[in-house]
C-alpha cells in the first residue's frame, strides 16, 4: 500500500538519507534499525510527509501520496519519540480527549483491561506529571489502540520500557498483523521482534 | 474554649450547637428584615435608601470581622504551629469575600442616590476594594497550589501581610476626608443615632453574624473530615 | 456532519483543560484586569476628570498586555510535545488548528476580559453611552488581537533568522490598528462606518491568519 | 576568590546567552512598552497638560505592567529541563541561584526598559529635570519589581497551571511600591530622603527574596 | 563512602521503595535494576538530597549527609533522565558554559578527541535542537568528563544510545573505575556491564 521510490533526505546540506526503496502491505512488520544520528527519525517523518524529501517520491495505494494526503492520514497512528500527554491533565482526561477527538469507537471496559495490562490502573486519577518515565511510555502506546488505524508508525517505542511491558507491545504488535495491519518501527536495540523486513541506515 | 484549637472538639462541639445556632440566625435575619423595611422609619434626609444601611453596615462589620479572624488564625498558626488555624483560614476565606461584596455592591446602590455616582476612588472605597482582592487571592491561592502544606503557608503569611489594610479601612474616614459617613455608631460614648435605626441594625449584625457563624461551622466541618480522609 | 462536531467541540474542551483547567482560573484573569486597573488609577491618582479622558486607553492598553502575556503558550506548548503533528495526522489540517486556536484564544483569553468591561467601566467613570461602542470596538479590535497574535507566535517556532522580521511586522501591524480602535471611540459622529472599516480590517486578518500561521507552523515542523 | 567570580560570570554569562537569543521576549515586552505610550497619546489627544502630569505614574504603570510580560520564564524553563538540579549540584544553593536569576532579570528586562525610559519622556512630555529622579526611582523600583518577581515565580513553579497568579500576587505587593514611588517623583522636596525609603524597601525584599525564593525552589523540585 | 541506612519513600501516600541499605565505596559500579515504575528515578533522587527519605538517614564519609551536603555536591555528578543541554546555544556554546561553570580544568583538545568518538565533531556549531535524540544523550553524558567528579551517579544513562555508544561509556565506566571512582546507575535494560554489585527494587 505504502512505497517509497529512491526518496532522499538533505538536511542543512548533509545527506541523511539517499534513495531508500520501501513498500509495505499489510501483514508486514518493517523495522528501521541503525545507528544514533542515521535518519531513522528523519525517514519515519519524511515518510509521515512532514518532511519533504529531496528527491524521490511516495506513494499510497498507487497515487502519489500529496495527493491523497488526508486518506493517508486516516489510516495511520504516529508514535514520535517524544511523549504527548498532557502534563497538566489526569491519565483519565488525557484518554477522554483522545477517545474524542480520534473519534475512536472503543469502549470504557477495553481501556480499562489494557490499562491494567500495563499498570496503569492505580494511577487513573493522578496527574501524568508524576508518571515515571516508563509510564508516560506506556500511556502514549495506548494511542495505538485508541486510534485503531490501520497503519503503525512508531518511532522507538521501546525505549523506557521494561522487559514485560516490551512483551505486552510485541503481542499487541502481532495481534495487530494477524488484523492485517501494518507495522512501521525504528529501534537501534536489538530487540526480538519478529519483523517481515529490516532496513539498515 | 479548647473547642477554639482543636479540630476533634471543635466537631463534638458544633455537633451540638450547629442546629440552635442556624434556627436562631434565620430567626434573626426575618425579624431583621421585617424591622428594617417595615418597622423603621424613614430618614428625613434620605428617604427609604437609608434601608440599605441594614445591610451595608453589618456586612460591613462582618467583611473585617472576618479578616480579623483569618489574621489571628494565621498567627496562632504560623507561631504556635497548630494546623487548625489553617483549616480556619481555608474555610472562612470564601464567606469573607461574600460580605465584602455584598457591603461594595449594597454601598454602590446606595452611593448612586447618595453621591450621584455608583463609585469614587476615596479612601474608604478603595480599601475595601482591596480587601476584596486580597480575599480572592487568598482563594486563588487555596484552590491552585498542589501541596497542602506551602499553600496553607503562603496563605497565612500573605493574610498577615494584607492586615497592613484593615486600620486603613478602620480609620480612612478619619485620616482622610472622604466622602464616606465617618463612624457614628462605634462612637463608645453615646452614639448619635436614633434608637428607632438603632434596633434594626444590631438585630440584622447579629443575624448576619449566626448566618456567617453557621456556614463557617459548616465549611469547617466538612474541610476538617476532607483532611482526615485524606490522611 | 455531527462527528466533525464533536471533534471540533473536544478541540475546544482541551484547549479550555490546558490553557485554564477551571472557574478559578478564568476568575485570576479577571482579577488581574481589576488590579491592573487599580495599579493605573493608584498612580494616576483619583481625579475623575482625568480617569474618564484615560479611561479607554487604559483599557486597551490592558487588552493589549493580556494578549501578549498568553502569546508563549499559543503555539509552543503542542509544538514542543508534538501534539501538533499528532492533531495534524488527525484531520485537522494546520489552517483548520489555526483557526481553532485563534478563536479558543479569543475565547479563554480575550471573553473574560470584554465581560468584565461593564464593571470596569463603572470604576473609571467612563459614561454609559460608550461603554456600547467600547464593547463593539474592544469585541472585534480583541479579535484582530487574537488573529495577529497566531500569527506572530508561530513565527516564533521558526528560525531565529526569520522570526525576528515576522514578529516585528505583526507588531507594527497592531499599532495602526490599535490606535484606530481608540481612535473609534473619541469620535462622536461616524461611528457605524468606523466600525465597518474596524470590521473589515478584521476580515482581512482572519482571513490570512489560517495560511500565514499554517505556513509557518509547515515550516516550524520540518525544521524541528 | 576568582574562581569564584569566574563561575558568576559564566552564570550571567549563561543568561545573556538564553535570555537574549530569545531576544525576541525583550524586543516583545520594549514594543509593549511603547504602544501603549501611543495608546496614550492617541486617546488623550494632544493635550500636553494632561500628558505631561500623568506621564509619570502611566510609565510606572507600563513598567509595573511589562515586568509582569516576562515573569513566566523566569524559573520555568530551567526548571523544566532538569537545570535547575544541575546547578544546585554545582555549588549553587537555592538561595544563590534566586540572587544570581534576580539580578540577571533586572539586568536583561529592566534595563533595556530604564535604557528606553528617555525616549519614552519625549514622546510624553515629561520635562527634562524630572527624567533624572524618574531614572533613580525606576532603578530602584525596578529592581523591587525583579525581586517580588523571582518570589512570585518561584511560587507558580508549586502550582501547574495558573500562569498569571504569580503575576496577580506581584501586583497586589507592589501597590504600596508603586503609589510610593510616584509620590516621590511629584514631591519637589525631600526627593534625597524619599529616595533613601525606597531603597530601603528594596533592602528588605532583596534580603527575604533568597529565602522565600529558595524555599519555593526546594519544594518544587521535592513534588516533581 | 556513601551509605544509606533502611532508607523508605513514601510519595503521596504510596509507598516507593522500603528499607534500603546501599553502601557504595570506591572503584565500585552499583547498578539500580527495576521494573517501570519501581523507584529507581526516585531512590537516584533521595540519594542526591532533592528528595527527603521518608524515614532513614544517608550518610556521607561517617557524618549525615545533610551535614556536610555541600562536600557531598562537590563530589558527584548527575546524569538526570532528561537532557539539560540548552536547546537555543550551539553544542560548542554549551560546552564552553558547562566548562565555565562547573570550573572544569579539561582542556580543549580532550574534549575534541571525546567528540570525536561520540562522533559529535561535525555538529560542533550546530544549535543542539537539530540534534538527534541519541546525539543529546550523548552530549549529556559528556558532562562526566567535563566535571571531572567522584562519584557519578546516572539515570537511565543507556536509553536512545547505540551499542557502539553504549561501548564508549562501558569503557569510560570501567577507567572511572580504575581511576578510584564509584558509580551508581540505573537501567531497566540488561546492559552487559560489570557492576560489582546489584540491587533490585
Ligand atoms: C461601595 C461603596 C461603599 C463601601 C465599600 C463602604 C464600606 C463601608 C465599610 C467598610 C464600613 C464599616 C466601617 C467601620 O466599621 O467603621 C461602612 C460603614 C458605613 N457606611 Fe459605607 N461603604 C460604601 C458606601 C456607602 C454609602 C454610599 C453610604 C451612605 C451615604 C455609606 C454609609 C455608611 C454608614 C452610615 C456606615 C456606618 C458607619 C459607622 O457608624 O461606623 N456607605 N461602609
Ligand atoms: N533540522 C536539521 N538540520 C540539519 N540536520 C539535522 C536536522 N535535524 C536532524 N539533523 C541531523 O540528521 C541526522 C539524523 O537525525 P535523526 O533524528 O533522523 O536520527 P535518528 O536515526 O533518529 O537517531 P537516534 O537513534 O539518535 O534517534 C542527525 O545527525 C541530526 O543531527
Ligand atoms: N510526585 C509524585 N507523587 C506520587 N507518586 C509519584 C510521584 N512521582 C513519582 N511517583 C510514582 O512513583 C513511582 C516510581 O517512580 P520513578 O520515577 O522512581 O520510577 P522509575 O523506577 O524511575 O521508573 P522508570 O523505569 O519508568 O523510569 C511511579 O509509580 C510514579 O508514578
Ligand atoms: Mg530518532
Ligand atoms: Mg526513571
Amino acid at each position: 500500500m505504502l512505497l517509497t521510490k529512491n526518496i532522499s533526505l538533505f538536511r542543512a546540506d548533509k545527506i541523511i538519507f539517499e534513495n531508500i526503496n520501501l513498500s509495505i502491505g499489510s501483514g508486514k512488520i518493517l523495522g528501521l534499525k541503525g545507528k544514533n544520528g542515521s535518519g531513522k527519525t528523519s525517514l519515519i517523518k519524511t515518510i509521515l510527509c512532514i518532511l519533504e524529501p529531496t528527491s524521490g517520491s511516495i506513494f499510497w495505494k498507487g497515487k502519489n501520496i500529496e495527493k491523497n494526503l488526508y486518506d493517508f492520514y486516516n489510516n495511520v497512528t504516529y508514535i514520535a519519540d517524544k511523549t504527548s500527554s498532557l502534563k497538566q491533565l489526569t491519565i483519565n482526561e488525557n484518554i477522554k480527549i483522545w477517545k474524542n477527538i480520534f473519534l475512536s469507537k472503543i469502549n470504557n471496559d477495553q481501556i480499562e483491561k489494557i490499562l491494567q495490562t500495563l499498570k496503569l490502573d492505580s494511577y487513573k486519577n493522578k496527574k501524568t506529571n508524576i508518571l515515571s518515565l516508563g509510564e508516560t511510555k506506556k500511556l502514549e502506546l495506548l494511542r495505538l489502540i485508541i486510534e485503531n488505524k490501520k497503519i503503525w508508525i512508531l518511532d522507538e517505542p521501546f525505549t523506557n520500557l521494561d522487559s514485560e511491558a516490551i512483551d505486552v507491545i510485541k503481542q499487541t504488535f502481532e495481534d495487530h498483523c494477524k488484523k492485517e495491519g501494518s507495522i512501521i518501527f525504528s529501534s537501534h536495540q536489538n530487540v526480538q521482534i519478529n519483523t517481515t523486513e529490516d532496513l539498515l541506515l | 474554649m479548647k473547642f477554639l484549637l482543636n479540630p476533634n472538639s471543635f466537631q463534638n462541639i458544633t455537633n451540638l450547637l450547629f442546629k440552635p445556632i442556624l434556627i436562631v440566625s434565620l430567626v434573626l435575619l426575618i425579624l431583621g428584615l421585617i424591622f428594617s423595611f417595615y418597622l423603621s422609619p424613614n430618614d428625613y434626609q434620605q428617604g427609604s435608601t437609608v434601608r440599605i444601611m441594614y445591610i451595608h453596615v453589618p456586612s460591613a462589620w462582618m467583611s473585617l470581622m472576618t479578616y480579623m479572624i483569618m489574621v489571628i488564625y494565621s498567627i496562632v498558626a504560623l507561631a504556635f504551629r497548630i494546623p487548625f488555624g489553617f483549616i480556619i483560614n481555608t474555610a472562612v476565606a470564601p464567606i469573607g469575600a461574600v460580605f465584602t461584596l455584598i457591603c461594595i455592591i449594597t454601598g454602590s446602590l446606595w452611593g448612586k442616590p447618595m453621591w450621584g455616582t455608583w463609585w469614587v476612588w476615596d479612601a474608604r472605597l478603595t480599601s475595601v476594594a482591596i480587601l476584596f482582592i486580597i480575599y480572592l487571592i487568598i482563594i486563588f491561592i487555596n484552590n491552585s497550589f498542589e501541596n497542602r502544606a506551602v499553600r496553607e503557608k503562603i496563605v497565612a503569611i500573605f493574610i498577615l501581610i494584607g492586615s497592613v489594610n484593615l486600620p486603613i479601612i478602620k480609620f480612612s474616614v478619619d485620616w482622610w476626608n472622604t466622602l464616606h459617613q465617618p463612624a457614628s455608631i462605634s462612637k463608645l460614648s453615646k452614639p448619635n443615632i436614633d434608637p428607632s435605626m438603632m434596633t434594626p441594625l444590631i438585630i440584622m449584625t447579629l443575624a448576619l453574624m449566626l448566618v456567617g457563624i453557621s456556614i463557617a461551622i459548616l465549611r469547617i466541618n466538612t474541610e476538617i473530615t476532607n483532611r482526615k480522609n485524606s490522611l | 456532519m455531527f462527528i466533525f462536531l464533536k471533534k471540533i467541540f473536544y478541540f475546544f474542551y482541551r484547549e479550555f483543560k490546558v490553557n485554564i483547567s477551571g472557574f478559578h482560573d478564568i476568575l485570576t484573569n479577571i482579577t488581574f484586569f481589576f488590579i491592573s486597573i487599580f495599579i493605573f488609577i493608584f498612580s494616576i491618582g483619583p481625579q475623575d476628570k482625568i480617569l474618564s479622558v484615560m479611561g479607554v486607553s487604559i483599557l486597551w492598553t490592558l487588552l493589549l498586555l493580556s494578549s501578549t502575556l498568553s502569546l508563549t503558550k499559543f503555539y509552543r506548548d503542542d509544538f514542543d510535545t508534538g501534539n501538533l503533528i499528532i492533531l495534524h495526522l488527525n484531520g485537522f489540517s494546520f489552517e483548520f488548528i489555526a483557526i481553532l486556536k485563534t478563536i479558543s484564544h479569543f475565547i479563554y483569553v480575550q471573553v473574560p476580559f470584554i465581560i468584565s468591561i461593564p464593571i470596569a467601566c463603572v470604576l473609571i467613570n467612563i459614561p454609559m453611552e460608550k461603554v456600547y461602542s467600547l464593547l463593539i470596538s474592544f469585541a472585534i479590535g480583541s479579535f484582530i488581537l487574537s488573529c495577529l497574535g497566531s500569527i506572530s507566535s508561530s513565527m516564533n517556532l521558526l528560525n531565529k533568522r526569520n522570526y525576528l522580521l515576522g514578529s516585528v511586522i505583526v507588531m507594527i501591524l497592531s499599532i495602526p490598528v490599535i490606535i484606530f480602535s481608540v481612535g473609534i471611540i473619541n469620535t462622536e459622529e461616524n461611528f457605524i462606518s468606523l466600525i465597518n472599516v474596524l470590521f473589515g480590517i478584521l476580515l482581512i486578518i482572519f482571513a490570512i491568519n489560517p495560511w500565514a500561521t499554517g505556513a509557518c507552523l509547515k515550516i516550524a515542523l520540518q525544521n524541528n
